[in-house]
């Protein structure tokens, strides 16, 4: 049981994270914390008019938290921020157990739903998400509000 | 004496879940109505209590799995049932504390800071010593003022009287939603709809109502709630503090330690959000699970129900209390919650007490931590009989009964 | 891998006085390595509690006669109590609280009063929050200076350096009695005599000593004294603060409200004496009953026998996690309490909790409330696995096992 | 039972109490009260040498503590100070059960026996006498001190 959620998958984006680090100029920059155990999460990224070109993350917490952080670095860089809203809410289904894991359109991050055994780590897995949802809708509510 | 009112419930039953009502080694069967200091507790409290010692006992928050994220969730969950029996928007508004004593010290001490030299706070003549102390110290340290509600010869407080009261100054009225010793029935939400109009906050020092009746701080419309779990059929040691969200959101932390905290470093510190900002240390845990479940049990019986029964009981009680000559009772009787604050002629509430005590029935006597209201009625002391969901018409009769007794051992005739 | 050391404790013997260690239905047993977060609770504990809410339960003080008084008394039998366990002179110098955050931050706000501008308080880099949020809020409000006093590379504090902090103007040197991250055991009755000949007070918080060894605060000679219920098999909702009865008396109050009072009228409120101006509101009177059975429960062992019995588990504990590659321990070697704070490899600590969890190992795992520290560590976060009485070599053996799965899962070979 | 705590003596001292009231000019004057009852009394004498001259008590409470301070003023003026004290010793012993009732030295004060069935009352019957023997224990030291 342990194993599944600690697959080898998390493990290496535990280690060697894409994405980790700073961008010179971040066009965006939002953070969050897991209270409960001192996860933390800082998104930086760009965008080029739908589409979000660049991410980049940095913080630090257990392997779940910060290895979710890398996926979603590797996901959504290049989609629009639509596709990635619909992905996020496609993660959440993923750990909540609503659908079931497919390598196919998931890759990598089908390996979160290894969290599903353990509710306690659900936070983990998406708190990376979370701070990105936030950040997009912050900047839905500053482009409408122009 | 019969009565001819519908029982709607049936106390009898109510008192078996009470180990304290049950026959047992330790202690003679007692009339108990005492219960505006502190009401008994039902077995489900206990054993919930029991079952999270034996079972479940683990420090919550703070990154621990297994038992102890168990503990954070029976601990979290009965924040929403809090917040779910108050009907408050949501569990983020609900702080716990030790006891209705805290709650206010800490609304004083917290939005007290915004405080301006010149400003006023109201409170009512009747007010507990905790919900007027605070207050005085508040004042005195702000240089602010404050204003006393006076109430009117029946022991009320007129609206009037409010409005004439209230200035552009006015920050804050803090009242009771039920007195401890009148038994008044305060309008909360009428009270809080006049000092919000005059751009007031509001405090209710809900202590002795929440156990007698539905309260909705939606419907209200208080900014703060308070009460103790230990009159609500609770256990000791744990409190409320409901507040709106909007206004938890400014205030500065009351305690300072574990929990409340995002980043302590020596040059900086960050704090957490609500309602982790204002709980620092370990909370009342299985205070807090135990509460849970009197919230349960009272909720069962049903506080409609329970706000019926007990005005039922209170109106016998009234009548029967006049067949005692020299029996002054203080308080409304045209309506009131189920506290009965009287002296005898010339017996020392203390001595009322205690001839009460030796036919086994328990009442309380003295100031009721509320010497101004004494000041006011001209009697330092009262004694007083107050009733909860476990009592009936046979406690009243057994204390008439005892009263008749007093006036004989102290020759009153 | 036995050992030679001597069993001066049967812990089976003592885990059969817990109902979290008998097996039951509700929970697969646990071996619970998470007690300088909070222990378990000794059915006696329990069973005092349930029968002081099912018998005896009352409101203390205030002019109750038969069950009240009775409650009263056990409510300052448990004081005379917790005096005795302390050494302290007399219960007056015993103020209930609700715990160690709420007695450190009552010190600050009441003594901390009659801080000058420029006036000095000393803390130790390895405190706990609760130990340093309340000065920091208190030298800031006070224009005072908030001094650290840092820890050796070893994880000790170096009275030398202490010499050096203290000056005219030290108010007061607060620390901790015992590390709940680096376990030192610090030398407080020599840190308080350098104090006091620097003319400072002192106050210890006893958080993590109090239940490990015994404790004497005439001998420590320590101005103020500071812990919680619930890390001392005790309940959730209490804790205790001593204080040496001439400083108290010079306290202003902390929280106001009933019972800490003498009189109140509008333009004049006198205070009560000692303990009770300190103690405002309904106190946590079944939490402090069933603390008392908590004294009794540790002073029946033993208070040496625990801890020689915890430094020999200690030592045991320290020999075995040797044998894991890559696992970094935190503090001192030579001596210490039974706290073992690591990290393994680059596993994050909450990573070691949840697979030790799996094994049904309970430790904790993050900062500790105790972030200055972490920040001098150079690691926000670590696993910590601490004893009490009930722990034996079996349970250090499955968590060495444990750990050696942790590397086997994460790979790390 | 009740009967015995209320004696009739005691209900005459609540009710005709002897001694209550105010000295114009008191020399001493020393209060105290039973913070968990609320009762309270206040005394004031004085002193011609050696002779407790004059004895006035105020204050309020039950009829035990009221009867009681107005019995112990009855029983002490005109006594030395230095009988006062053994006085005030038997009263206590009284109170405790470790001497008997004995109506010819104590007089009505052996009414105050009734309270022994009454531990928490016990208090109340000796509030008087301890603000007296206070008062007088003030009263030596300063003497002392000259
Ligand atoms: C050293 C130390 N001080 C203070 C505290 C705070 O205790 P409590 O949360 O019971 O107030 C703790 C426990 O978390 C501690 O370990
Ligand atoms: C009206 C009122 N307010 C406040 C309090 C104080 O409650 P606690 O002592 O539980 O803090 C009480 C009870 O004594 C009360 O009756």
């Amino acid at each position: 049981m342990i194993e599944q959620l600690y697959q080898q998958v998390i493990l290496d984006h535990y280690r060697q994270p894409r994405g980790r680090g700073h961008l010179p100029d971040p066009k965006f920059m939002h953070d969050g914390a897991n209270p409960l155990c001192g996860d933390e999460v800082v998104i930086e990224f760009q965008v080029d008019g739908e589409v979000i070109t660049n991410i980049r993350f940095s913080g630090q917490g257990c392997s779940i938290s910060q290895a979710s952080a890398s996926m979603m670095a590797e996901a959504l860089t290049g989609k629009t921020m639509d596709e990635a809203r619909e992905f996020i809410r496609q993660v959440y289904a993923l750990l909540k157990g609503d659908v079931e894991p497919d390598l196919e359109t998931m890759g990598d991050i089908s390996a979160l739903a290894g969290v599903r055994k353990f509710p306690v780590r659900i936070k983990c897995a998406s708190l990376a998400w979370h701070v990105l949802e936030d950040a997009l809708k912050g900047l839905q509510a500053t482009a409408q509000s122009k | 004496m019969a009565t001819t009112t519908v029982r709607t419930i049936d106390a009898k039953a109510i008192r078996e879940l009470f180990p304290f009502f049950t026959p047992h080694e330790e202690m003679r069967s007692l009339i108990y109505l005492d219960n505006g200091a502190t009401t008994q507790k039902p077995r489900a409290v206990i054993e919930r209590m029991v079952d999270f010692y034996s079972y479940h006992n683990a420090n919550v928050h703070r990154g621990a799995y297994g038992v102890g994220a168990k503990a954070s969730e029976m601990f979290e969950n009965a924040r929403e049932r809090i917040a779910q029996f108050l009907n408050a928007k949501e569990s983020a508004e609900i702080i716990i504390t030790k006891g209705t004593t805290e709650s206010i010290n800490l609304v004083a001490s917290t939005w007290g800071e915004s405080l301006q030299p010149g400003d006023e706070i109201i409170i009512s003549e009747m007010e507990h010593h905790a919900n007027i102390l605070p207050w005085m110290q508040l004042v005195e340290r702000k240089g602010a003022k404050l204003i006393v509600w006076k109430i009117t010869d029946e022991g009320k407080l007129d609206l009037q009287e409010l409005q004439s009261l209230l200035t552009d100054k006015t920050r804050m009225v803090a009242v009771m939603h039920i007195s401890n010793v009148l038994a008044t029935v305060n309008p909360v939400k009428e009270i809080c709809a006049l000092a919000h109009k005059a751009g007031a906050k509001t405090l209710i020092d809900a202590a002795q109502s929440v156990a007698h009746m539905p309260v909705d701080v939606q419907d209200i419309d208080c900014d703060f709630f308070a009460f103790s779990g230990h009159k609500l059929y609770g256990p000791t040691g744990v409190g409320v503090l409901y507040g709106k969200r909007e206004i938890l959101e400014t205030l500065p932390p009351y305690q300072r330690g574990g929990g409340m905290i995002k980043r302590v470093a020596w040059d900086q510190v960050s704090w957490a959000g609500i309602p982790s900002r204002l709980e620092a240390g370990t909370p009342p845990i299985a205070e807090v699970v135990g509460l849970h479940a009197a919230l349960d049990f009272v909720d069962e019986i049903g506080r409609d129900k329970i706000e019926a029964y007990e005005w039922e009981l209170t109106q016998y009680a009234l009548e029967r209390l006049q067949e005692i000559p020299g029996l002054k009772l203080y308080g409304p009787v045209d309506y009131r919650a189920g506290l009965l604050a009287f002296n005898v002629g010339d017996v020392h509430p203390h001595d009322i007490q205690t001839v009460l005590d030796t036919e086994d029935i328990a009442i309380r006597a003295g100031n009721h931590c509320a010497h101004p209201l004494g000041d006011r009625l001209g009697t330092p002391a009262t004694a007083r009989a107050s009733l909860a969901v476990y009592n009936d018409e046979a406690h009243i009769d057994a204390l008439i009964k005892g009263l008749h007794k007093v006036r004989e051992v102290f020759q009153l005739d």
